[in-house]
């Protein structure tokens, strides 16, 4: 039966990896993520996990490690963090392009200047176009889950894509929460041995990524399209199982709190959709029809979905975990794609960005509360007075809605 | 829209990347002195061009504005310019042209012997042959000419000159009197104009 | 426990019995001519079926597979110029684990990198050394046309003092061309890798020496790096056919010295009883046509310096500010 | 409400596989023939060959194999680009270069360069 555990996100991502059985682990240091190649070291020094651990001079090579493993035909495992995000970039489209199935965790940290190392979500979501499958984890446990979710979702034949596993730094990655470890014959069960259909292999040779002729570019785009076009089915049946063998449960794409009755929601991913539950429970309490929705991949995104499940709703704040300097609506990346999967809608909630947790600042419940306002306003109205809100900025009278931590 | 007159150039990798390129460029020029929408470019997918890799090279003439202008190769050409006579024997350097198009070739040899190693020649009306490389020598190879580059030296010094030349003698969509005006070696266009033996097939 | 090579891939004697099997089949893009295609048949031949080649961007990438083909009869994989050390450091890894767990049965592939100089000692650096560093079980290739060729001849670190690329021309205020003098290669891996215990020169006008030194590199355990002098017709601006002469003028002129480090130990191959002025070489070359008598002679105080003990560093003269091209 | 493309028809000479990956070639590589561009061609007098296997050597588009049997050098029409080197290697000036155009044949041809 399964062991409950007291693991940070690091440590929930690197044991994922061990029950996930990884091959071949490639690091470099920058915190927040460092944990969890500090475990897997650990775990493969003491030969509890049978891979190859090695040590990248940076993260361009940690993509470029994982990516001529898993061409190689194994199982292939590696992470990083803000600016080290950036730096890799060069490697996210070939090892999409050439579909190949490894796993980068990410606890995300805010970009430089100047030196931050709190949580945001920019650094992953600045690479979120590149073909990578990507989603956040809420809690540890989540954490674990999607590690070994994620290899089974990206390995089908069907999909055959790289997968950014994601957690917010410090909040999710180094706040131990509560672990359901899984027996490994589980996991066994849930996730066969991976298996690369042409790998580099003096058996039988092949040639991986010569050139194309630009008139062939469309064609190859369209793969990398057709697999995402998959995803979504994929996705479904993978978490369904996930779900039925470690005694789960999931919601596959959207993840819905409080919504039935809700007026207006709040629309986040990661670690502050907890804060959000708690938040909602609150204003519940006050007899304020409020909801919370969370999407669980960021790609694919979950447009369907929203046009499905949140057009009923009469407001919903996007809580922006990320910048997106001078883009629609001049707030953060989530609004762009909520307004736009709404927008075939007859009757279309009114959408508005909402700036928390940037750089790493503890998004509180007042935070919520003061959103909350603005939304049942909204909610009242059918409009929004701004298309962004920076609470404790940009209106008056907030004090308390951002505190300084040191 | 409107009629495009398209010219496709043939030349050899490095040795005459640089001369096929002003092959298209003299054409270009001279037609657009005379007040017609021009168009003149290196097949992108042929470049980075290696030793002895065969060319294309493309021009396009028209009375009104081209409008298809982003596009990689010329799918129609009414005349072809080879630049090297051995090409001939090793791609279908008449891909594409419509029946009646003219071949204007660089060589010493009889239009027979060229023509021998044409097996769709019957799409041609005209064939011209003239022996540019004894009317202008090629430079030193160099890197003036590089992909994308200014003609620093002007356009036109080596057997391009002669060879659209010879080309004018059997077009009206580009005049010698032109391509002299544009040409670096004007001496070497009017001789190629002069040596050009035209053959009606 | 690391699998290791157990292979012992034996000298070859002569032309005649180097292995008939082409690993590296007719039909690539590359100049009629290419002094870097023909190093890469006879690594390729000497190399044998059980092996990986992985090609960072540059003409052995580009030329070599234009348009959705290649000419290697073993597997191959491109990487960015960026990473070859990187890609082929996940291979080794990948076969280290797969062998040791029995998924994979047979001996442990050669894996090799071969990179022009730019994706070995400018932008591929730092993943070259770090491979070099971490002793995967890989042979790493410099092939040497002394430019970025394959974008149009552009400067390197490895393009000699003088050359004209496209990014050095020649000009009133900067009259040689380059004005700097290229990397040492083999001294960035001999200097700090204490994992590797051979390196080596070699030129591809003596195939059967260069055929040996990529064997004796394979029968090395751990990492092994190789700089192959490979003219280049289109880089260096000279006729086709003098391909494989002009390798051998510059190993008479001293531009190029073929020798072996092995374990701390210099050995020195085909050196010449006495040496051409360099000047014999460069005049083949239009790249150094434009360069005066004083250029010439100081591209000889250069290599007479480096002749005083080759595969040594030496010191070289420092461009100023202004003059750094 | 739009639904999004999930299968799609891409015509045959745009398609490629799964990532680009390819079966490796086993002798020759047809997809890039490169006889047809030479200007010239190497003509081999076996009289003067004395099978030193220079040009075999020295080829780089491994264009010239000798037959165990005749003893004799095989030169490769199909791929040999006439870049001439065998003939600068030779010594024993078994080889010279005849222009292209004054043979009928042995070149394969081509309707774009690839």
């Amino acid at each position: 039966m399964a062991k409950e555990y007291f693991y940070s996100g690091c440590a929930a991502a690197a044991y994922g990896a061990k029950a996930a059985r990884v091959e071949v682990i490639t690091s470099y240091p920058i915190r927040p993520y460092t944990g969890i190649m500090m475990e897997l070291s650990k775990l493969v020094a003491n030969g509890d996990l049978d891979a190859e651990f090695v040590h990248g001079e940076g993260e361009h090579a940690q993509m470029s490690v994982t990516l001529g493993a898993s061409a190689s035909g194994a199982r292939a495992y590696t992470g990083t963090s803000g600016v080290g995000v950036a730096y890799g970039m060069e490697v996210y489209s070939p090892t999409a392009g050439g579909r190949y199935p490894c796993q980068c965790a990410i606890a995300d940290r805010a970009l430089d200047p100047p030196g931050d190392f709190g949580s945001e979500h920019t650094d992953v979501m600045s690479a979120r176009d590149q073909g990578y499958i990507m989603g956040w984890a809420e809690s540890p446990q989540e954490v674990f889950d999607n590690t070994i979710m994620f290899y089974r979702i990206g390995e089908d034949q069907d999909v055959m894509l790289p997968q950014f596993c994601c957690q917010d730094g410090y909040f999710v990655s180094h706040i131990p929460g509560k672990v359901p470890v899984p027996e490994q014959s589980q996991v066994d069960e849930y996730l066969p041995p991976y298996n690369h259909p042409h790998p580099l292999d003096p058996h039988r040779p092949t040639l991986h990524g010569p050139q194309i002729f630009p008139d062939q570019g469309a064609a190859i785009d369209i793969q990398r399209a057709g697999a995402h076009a998959n995803l979504p089915k994929v996705i479904e049946k993978c978490v369904k199982e996930y779900n039925e063998v470690m005694g789960r449960n999931y919601a596959p794409m959207l993840d819905e709190y409080m919504t039935d009755d809700a007026e207006f929601v709040f629309f986040l991913q990661g670690g502050h959709a907890k804060t959000a539950r708690y938040a909602v429970n609150h204003l519940r309490k006050k007899g304020v029809k409020a909801g919370m929705v969370r999407p669980r991949f960021t790609r694919p995104f979950p447009s369907d979905e929203i046009a499905e499940r949140c057009g009923k709703f009469k407001a919903i704040g996007t809580i922006e975990t990320s910048t997106s300097y001078g883009g629609a609506m001049r707030g953060g990346n989530l609004i762009h794609e909520v307004r736009a999967s709404l927008y075939d809608l007859d009757k279309r909630p009114a959408v508005t960005s909402m700036m928390a947790g940037l750089g790493g600042e503890v998004v509180t419940l007042d935070m919520f509360f003061q959103y909350a306002e603005v939304l049942a306003k909204a909610a009242k109205t059918g409009q929004v007075d701004q298309w962004v809100y920076w609470a404790g900025f940009d209106i008056a009278g907030w004090e308390g809605a951002r505190r300084l931590q040191f | 829209m409107a009629k495009i007159f398209e010219v496709t150039i043939w030349a050899t990798g490095v040795l005459q990347d640089m001369e096929g390129r002003h092959a298209s460029l003299l054409i270009a020029n001279a037609a657009d002195k005379a007040g017609k929408f021009v168009q003149a470019w290196d097949n992108y997918a042929d470049l980075p061009d290696r030793v002895n890799v065969p060319l294309r090279k493309y021009a396009r003439i028209s009375d009104e504005e081209i409008e298809m202008r982003y596009e990689y190769e010329n799918e129609h050409p009414e005349m072809v310019i080879i630049m090297q006579d051995a090409i001939i024997k090793g791609m279908n350097v008449l891909w594409g042209m419509p029946k009646g198009g003219v071949l204007v070739i660089n060589t010493k040899r009889s239009v027979d012997d060229i023509l021998k190693f044409i097996p769709n020649k019957d799409l041609l009306s005209k064939i011209v042959t003239v022996d540019a490389n004894s009317i202008a020598k090629v430079a030193d190879i160099d890197f003036m000419g590089g992909e994308g580059g200014v003609e620093v030296v002007g356009i036109g010094a080596g057997p391009s000159a002669p060879l659209v030349g010879a080309a004018c003698k059997v077009t009206d969509a580009f005049s010698l009197e032109n391509v002299v005006a544009v040409a670096a070696n004007k001496d070497g266009v009017k001789k190629g104009y002069e040596q050009a033996v035209v053959t009606n097939l | 426990m690391a699998t290791v090579k157990t292979q012992n891939l034996e000298m070859i004697k002569s032309t005649r019995n180097a292995p008939k099997a082409e690993m590296y089949v007719p039909g690539h893009r590359t100049c009629a001519g290419c002094g870097p295609a023909l190093a890469y048949r006879l690594v390729a031949k000497a190399c044998g079926p059980n092996s990986i080649f992985l090609g960072p961007t540059g003409c052995m990438y580009v030329a070599n597979t234009s348009y959705l083909c290649g000419p290697w009869a073993t597997p191959w994989t491109h990487c960015q110029i960026t990473n070859g050390g990187a890609v082929a450091s996940g291979i080794e890894a990948a076969y280290q684990v797969l062998i040791r767990k029995g998924k994979w049965k047979g001996e442990l592939p050669n894996i090799v990198v071969f990179a022009g100089d730019g994706g070995a000692i400018d932008i591929g650096l730092q993943a070259m050394s770090a491979m070099m560093y971490r002793g995967h079980d890989a042979l790493f290739v410099e092939y040497d046309n002394e430019s970025y060729a394959n974008t149009g001849i552009q400067t390197s670190p490895a393009t000699p003092y003088g050359a004209n690329t496209t990014f050095t021309p020649p000009g009133k205020a900067i009259p040689e061309g380059k004005v700097l003098f290229p990397k040492d290669a083999p001294q960035l891996v001999i200097g700090g890798h204490p994992a590797v215990h051979y390196v080596a020169t070699a030129s591809v006008a003596y195939p059967v020496d260069l055929m040996n030194k990529v064997r004796k590199a394979l029968n090395y355990q751990g990492p092994t790096f190789l700089h192959l002098h490979c003219p280049c017709p289109k880089g260096w601006l000279f006729d086709e056919a003098k391909t494989v002469e002009m390798a051998k003028l510059a190993i008479q002129t001293g531009m190029w010295v073929n020798y072996e480090w092995e374990k701390g130990e210099y050995k020195y191959q085909h050196t010449p009883k006495e040496y051409k002025g360099v000047g014999e070489y460069m005049k083949h070359q239009t790249r150094f046509k434009h360069l005066k008598p004083e250029h010439i002679s100081k591209m000889q105080d250069f290599i007479n310096a480096k002749l005083k003990a080759p595969g040594k560093p030496i010191a070289v003269p420092v461009a100023g500010p202004r003059e750094r091209a | 409400m739009p639904k999004y493309t999930v299968k799609f028809k891409i015509p045959k000479h745009l398609q490629v596989p799964m990532g680009a990956v390819i079966p490796s070639p086993k002798t020759e590589n047809e997809g890039m023939i490169t006889g047809n561009w030479r200007i010239v061609r190497p003509v081999i007098d076996h009289e003067k060959c004395t099978t030193c296997l220079n040009c075999y050597i020295f080829c780089p588009d491994a264009c010239w194999q000798l037959n165990e049997k005749t003893e004799k050098m095989e030169w490769n029409a199909k791929y040999c680009k006439g870049c001439r080197i065998c003939i600068n290697e030779c010594p024993a000036d078994a080889l010279t270069a005849e222009e292209e155009l004054n043979f009928p044949d042995g070149v394969v041809r081509l309707d774009v360069p690839f």
